[in-house]
């Protein structure tokens, strides 16, 4: 795949994309690729946590569930986090969350788990235009609104 | 809450893609937000002092700032709010250029974008509470890691300046790679000269302890206190007796090892000091060498040493310090060359690396210097050079410019010639790379005045004709094949990383890169800090460098060091996690998975419950995720504040 | 061993200019314990003049092979050819592509079934035999021959998409033939060309390139050298009196195929290595391997592993 | 050569070659180790990284004419030591088909060679060597070049006179056939 062929391909309407990343080694990368004027796709929207281990697997759901369409996580390279071993707590929790999604009548392939440094801002332009188009080969999420699901999420997050 | 947003312009870095004013009117609608407007550039006085202004005019409770990344300038305007009498966590940032303007085209779609964001950070806001830092103690007390040239540096300017320094260094002597240099660049002056002082000077030093031939074992605390255990190697000579005077070495009958300080060219003894000024200059016995060690019968360095410092039985030895900072100092390795089969290199004796023909070149060295054939001891009268040897190469995975290898090659083609008057050199270059005082100078003297033929085009094969090496390569300006008969083939090495830097890396958490370099924390603001704070990095392990830029920055990271312990107290960072006693079921979850050991169980009335060491806690959030009950929250970044984002995106 | 069968190619030149590798290659795998099975009603692979005019048509011509060995219900495709496998290799790589696949499939009107894998039949006794599996069953070693081992531009290279040996100094049929008691010799022009196929429309080129290989083996010592390449064999082999006069100088160098004398060395009859079929006279070479056993070899052959 | 004139390069060649190649030229930075090693160099008119050079800047006359893209032995040396990882060989592999398709002469020998051989392919099946040679001497009018290998060959019994055929020559031959019609379509290179 090159990269410009999915850059072109913006003409689509934009899908709601939430991205959460560690403001150390992935949102450093997505500032690298920034500085580097890496053109990417537009349609994510990217949330800054300390570490990909804060990510707890409620953010996913809820984004899910409340209607986006793709959700990507990033934070480092194994061996690289700021916290020791935050990926790597992050990384076990988010790869049985996956397998979970399915239950909560997500495709799986809306969810996707990488790694990149503060210096792979090409790196960065890649994961993020590849997820793109694969939500886009998706289509828009089905919406769940009342979805019991949700209501349990909303309460357990209160 | 009474909210403020200002959308900045960043000259036409944001505003030529995103239609600014447009969001500062969007978000003049948004939840709380009593005032919201654009600035050309917001991080300038004038627009630092207008966001003061609007704070006290609209008794402003929270700012939002939509421009660059919050990496580049969230503390600049957490000042600017907190002059304005706000506190600094009353504050987020929108990141509308790096995420939005700089990677989109359309303004369209990045203004829905730009909104969307500030949305975010708005709804954020609006749970955000004060946060205050805790003063902590610090501890007056620097370590550098490395004795190399850029180390040694550190050293020195921190002890000069009255902070105690502790200088750990993995081989049995300072001085790094410079020491194994025969002469530097462009000056054609000794290294050994202008170096040898400088690391008698830390030798000297009353405020500098140094561990040689030692490793970092482990490395825990925070910035200020950081506590770090050092693994003393066992040297199985005790350094308190030994007075270096070589007896030992003499006699030893096991000398036909691999000499590490002279890269393999001629042999050491099992028991060694690497060179004749090494600091500090006490013998070491490698076991793997050493016939004692291999079960058979020796002994004889014990029997001969007058002090009785020989100890067979000696062993690691770990020690533990204080120190307030950290710098990383390890340098670089040399890349990889064997994989350059075409080159021959390994399989012919006559391939040499240019580390190699400098230790050739010196006269410490093992050949007395004198330049000679490895594989016959003849004085070579054609010898070859070719440069961008793992550099400039994509294909083994080491894309950059080493930066220093068409200087060091200059040097070594002059030297050449002063050594060999009747030699011929031939260097096979790309591009000559030689920004600095006098370089280029110095690559033209190399030409002319020293006769070094400069051919433009790259070595495709290296392989012996007789007791020859046949060399073929292309001169591209000639637009032509061409082929040399040398005696000697010298191969211009590019470097990486240290080999140990990835683990030292994780020890300090810290980022480094493939190549084995240390992240700087930002590539042009904060070339010597890293990420972590309280950790700095000096000379080559941050990106390759030459001795006179290694130095600065050995100063630079010297000067941080200083700076940041010239302060008493330290403020810590209040992005700590928080307990909620009520929800707490005292699983001990969060114990578990956190990795500083922050979370420790506590009694309260009977019942177990997570407590929080705030002082160590770092602000991961791990143990946020983990806990079932969302028990545990980590302040300015609770589990409400983050899906109020999610929800300000999905469910506007 | 495995008792897996391999869809076997052995290319247009074994059955003309290199009869003699196509049959000491069977022999030598049925003595090894490997199964070939031969791809049926076989068409050529185009060779270097197909991949110069067209690469989809080159792919086609080696698709049509392919499509032939799934006949045989086989995924593993080995020829002695380095210039075949070459062709095939490229084929499968390229067809990743779907719409260079498509063009293809397109030409040969029939699209493959199975996922195929093209290697070479030197890659397959090396990393199934092993040398020192083979070492095992050598009865006349070939103790007191110093060779010279060529492997040719083609077999090894570029690394990145053949993935066996090394791209600049292979070894595999040094140590195989090491293995079977010969002295190797570190020859520095392993992988240079040697001309290729321009034998026939630039004689001058090849005399060049040529020349130099068999130059620098002579001035080794070589007494003979090692190809596993139908070309290479040609062009240093029948071409070697043009070259001696065009390069004028005096030598007379054996080019044997490994698989001839990994077949001497295992004991196979003369009519199935046909060593008489080599333009320079190999028994000068030959005369040199020492018949009196060194001490430390056994005098009983290895012990037999059923095939 | 004729003077330059930057700017005027023709870049429809540029991705044309790109296109069929896969590989993309302007990570070309003119190291010369493709020069350096290539083993026809001697046999060329400009080297393969002037090649290489002059596609960058669209000079596809003097690339298409060129002796050099004929003369490539496609033995790798170039693909293999190239820094930046280009298929080399396959560049001028493409570039010989656009002098084809162009109508460009190239090298004679070579391309007559080459037609003579796929011509055997298309009658037999497999390649005949001894017919192929035969068609190959009387289109190049090189009658007595090799004459001293004949006899050698011979003498080895090697050669078989009558051809092989194979049962499935006409499915050979309708490969053939389908690529001639589809040449004008489909330029015949990789998508």
């Amino acid at each position: 795949m090159s990269v410009s062929s999915t850059v072109s391909g913006a003409a689509a309407p934009e899908l709601r994309i939430v991205g959460f990343l560690c403001n150390w080694c992935s949102y450093g990368g997505a500032d690298t690729a920034g500085v580097g004027r890496f053109i990417q796709p537009t349609d994510l929207r990217i949330i800054r946590l300390p570490c990909s281990g804060r990510t707890n697997p409620l953010f996913i759901a809820k984004a899910l569930l409340q209607g986006a369409d793709g959700v990507l996580v990033s934070g480092c390279h194994p061996r690289d986090c700021h916290y020791a071993e935050g990926n790597f707590y992050a990384r076990r929790r988010l790869e049985v969350f996956k397998q979970l999604l399915p239950v909560l009548g997500v495709d799986p392939r809306r969810f996707e788990y990488t790694w990149v440094s503060a210096s792979e801002g090409q790196r960065w332009q890649m994961v993020v235009s590849k997820f793109t188009e694969q939500i886009h080969s998706l289509g828009p999420a089905r919406r769940l609104p009342g979805a019991p699901e949700l209501e349990w999420l909303r309460e357990s997050a209160g | 809450m009474k909210i403020g947003v200002f959308i900045c312009h960043c000259g036409s870095n944001i505003a030529a893609t995103v239609d600014v004013k447009k969001v500062a009117e969007t978000a003049g609608r948004m939840a709380e937000v009593v005032y919201a407007t654009d600035a050309m550039y917001a991080c300038s006085e004038p627009g630092q002092q207008a966001i003061e202004e609007a704070v006290k005019k609209y008794a402003l409770s929270g700012v939002v700032v939509a421009s660059c990344s919050p990496r580049m300038h969230e503390a600049t305007f957490r000042r600017t709010v907190e002059r304005a009498g706000l506190n600094r966590y009353m504050f987020e940032m929108a990141n509308i250029r790096e995420h939005v303007s700089w990677i989109g085209r359309d303004q369209g779609p990045n203004t829905v974008k730009a909104i969307e964001l500030v949305r975010m950070a708005v709804e954020k806001l609006r749970l955000n509470r004060a946060l205050i830092p805790r003063k902590l103690p610090a501890t007056r007390r620097a370590l550098v890691i490395g004795g190399g040239v850029a180390g040694i540096q550190a050293s020195l300017d921190c002890a000069e300046a009255g902070l105690e320094v502790v200088l750990v260094e993995r081989e049995p002597s300072i001085g790094g790679k410079m020491s194994k240099l025969d002469k530097t660049f462009p000056t054609v002056d000794c290294s050994s000269c202008i170096l040898g002082p400088r690391m008698v000077d830390v030798a000297q030093h009353e405020r500098i302890t140094l561990y040689a031939y030692s490793e970092i074992e482990s490395v825990s605390g925070y910035v200020g206190n950081f506590e770090v255990v050092i693994r003393k190697k066992a040297a199985y000579v005790d350094w308190d007796k030994c007075t270096g005077c070589g007896l030992c070495i003499e006699k030893c009958p096991s000398k036909k090892n691999f000499d590490r300080f002279n890269e393999g060219l001629g042999s050491a003894a099992a028991i060694n000091i690497p060179f004749p000024q090494a600091i500090p200059k006490k013998a070491v016995i490698r076991a793997e060498d050493c016939r004692q060690f291999q079960g058979k019968k020796c002994g004889i360095c014990a029997k001969f040493c007058p002090t009785g410092a020989i100890n067979h039985e000696q062993q690691d030895e770990l020690v533990t310090i204080q120190v307030g900072a950290i710098v990383a100092a390890t340098g670089y390795d040399l890349a990889d060359w064997t994989v350059y089969g075409e080159y021959g290199a390994g399989r012919y004796a006559d391939v040499i690396t240019s580390l190699q023909y400098e230790r050739m070149l010196s006269a410490s060295g093992p050949f007395g210097g004198h330049i000679k054939r490895p594989s016959n001891g003849e004085e070579p009268k054609s010898v070859v050079f070719i440069q961008c040897v793992a550099s400039r190469d994509p294909s083994i995975g080491r894309p950059y410019c080493s930066g220093f290898c068409c200087m060091y090659t200059a040097k070594q083609a002059i030297m050449t010639r002063d050594h060999i008057p009747d030699s011929q050199s031939y260097v096979f270059y790309m591009d000559i790379r030689s920004p600095g005082k006098g370089y280029d100078e110095f690559t033209r003297r190399a030409q002319e005045e020293y006769g070094a033929q400069y051919v433009r085009g790259r070595v495709s094969q290296v392989y012996p004709r007789g007791n020859k090496l046949v060399v073929r390569g292309a001169d591209t300006l000639l637009g032509s094949q061409v082929e040399v008969e040398a005696d000697l083939v010298v191969l211009a090495v590019g470097g990486e990383g240290s080999r140990e830097a990835a683990g030292l890396a994780e020890k300090l958490r810290i980022s480094y890169d493939s190549f084995g370099f240390f992240l700087e924390g930002h590539p042009k603001l904060k070339p010597v800090e890293t990420n972590t704070a309280g950790v700095f990095l000096a000379g080559s392990c941050q990106g390759l460098k030459d001795i006179p830029f290694s130095v600065s920055q050995g100063s630079a990271a010297a000067a941080k060091t200083l700076a940041l312990l010239s302060r008493d107290m330290l403020e810590s960072d209040p992005q700590t996690a928080q307990v909620d006693i009520k929800r707490c079921i005292g699983c001990g979850k969060c114990i578990q998975v956190c990795p500083f050991q922050a979370i420790r169980e506590a009694d309260l009335r009977g019942q177990s419950k997570a407590e929080v060491l705030e002082a160590v806690c770092q602000g991961c959030g791990l143990c946020n995720a983990t806990c079932p009950q969302g028990a545990i929250q980590l302040s300015h970044f609770t589990d409400n504040q983050v899906l109020a984002e999610v929800e300000a995106l999905l469910c506007p | 061993m495995s008792a897996k069968t391999y869809a076997y190619y052995s290319g247009c030149s074994g059955s003309g200019t290199s009869k003699e590798y196509d049959l000491s290659t069977r022999a030598l795998c049925a003595a090894l314990g490997i199964t070939l099975a031969d791809v049926p009603d076989w068409s050529c692979c185009g060779s270097t003049p197909a991949h110069m005019v067209d690469h989809a048509l080159s792919a086609a011509l080696s698709a049509r092979n392919l499509a032939q060995s799934e006949q045989l219900g086989l995924d593993d495709f080995v020829t002695p050819c380095p210039s075949c496998l070459k062709n095939t290799h490229n084929a499968i790589e390229q067809m990743r592509d779907p719409g260079f696949r498509k063009e293809v499939d397109r030409l040969t009107m029939r699209p493959l079934a199975r996922k195929h894998r093209a290697f070479s039949v030197l890659q397959l006794i090396y990393e199934e035999v092993t040398p020192e599996g083979l070492a095992l069953k050598i009865k006349k070693p070939l103790h007191g021959l110093k060779l010279a081992a060529y492997y040719g531009c083609l077999l090894t290279r570029p690394g990145r998409s053949m993935r066996f040996d090394d791209e600049e100094n292979p070894v595999s049929m040094d140590r195989l033939l090491e293995a079977a008691g010969a002295g190797m010799l570190p020859f520095p022009l392993k992988v240079e060309c040697c001309g290729g196929s321009f034998g026939i429309p630039r004689g001058d080129v090849v005399a060049r390139l040529s020349g130099r290989i068999l130059e620098l083996a002579c001035s080794m010592g070589a007494d003979a050298l090692v190809v596993a390449c139908p070309l290479c064999q040609m062009n240093l082999d029948l071409r070697q009196k043009q070259i001696r006069s065009a390069v004028r100088l005096n030598f007379h160098l054996p080019v044997f195929y490994y698989t001839q004398l990994l077949g001497l060395a295992l004991g196979l009859p003369e009519d199935q290595i046909l060593l008489d079929k080599l333009v320079t006279d190999p028994k000068p070479a030959l005369a040199k391997i020492e018949i009196i056993r060194p001490p430390d070899v056994p005098a009983q052959p290895a012990k037999e592993v059923p095939a | 050569m004729e003077h330059v004139q930057l700017g005027r390069g023709d870049t429809d060649f540029i991705r044309a070659v790109e296109t069929e190649s896969g590989q993309k030229v302007s990570r070309c930075y003119q190291c010369g180790n493709c020069t350096a090693g290539c083993p026809m160099s001697f046999t060329y008119d400009f080297t393969v990284s002037r090649i290489m050079r002059l596609i960058q800047l669209g000079q596809k006359n003097t690339v298409l004419s060129s002796k050099a893209v004929w003369m490539c032995a496609s033995c790798e040396s170039c693909s293999t030591r190239c820094p930046n990882h280009i298929e080399v060989a396959r560049i001028l592999d493409v570039c010989r088909h656009m002098s084809r398709r162009a109508g460009f002469g190239g090298a004679r020998n070579v391309r007559l060679f080459a037609d003579a051989f796929l011509q055997s392919v298309r009658w037999h099946g497999q390649s005949h060597e001894l017919g192929l040679m035969a068609v190959y001497k009387l289109l190049s009018m090189r009658l007595f070049d090799d004459l001293t290998l004949a006899p050698d060959m011979l003498l080895k019994n090697k050669l078989p006179f009558k051809p092989h055929r194979i049962k499935g020559r006409d499915e050979v031959a309708g490969i053939f056939r389908r690529y001639a019609q589809g040449r004008g379509l489909h330029g015949g290179g990789k998508k």
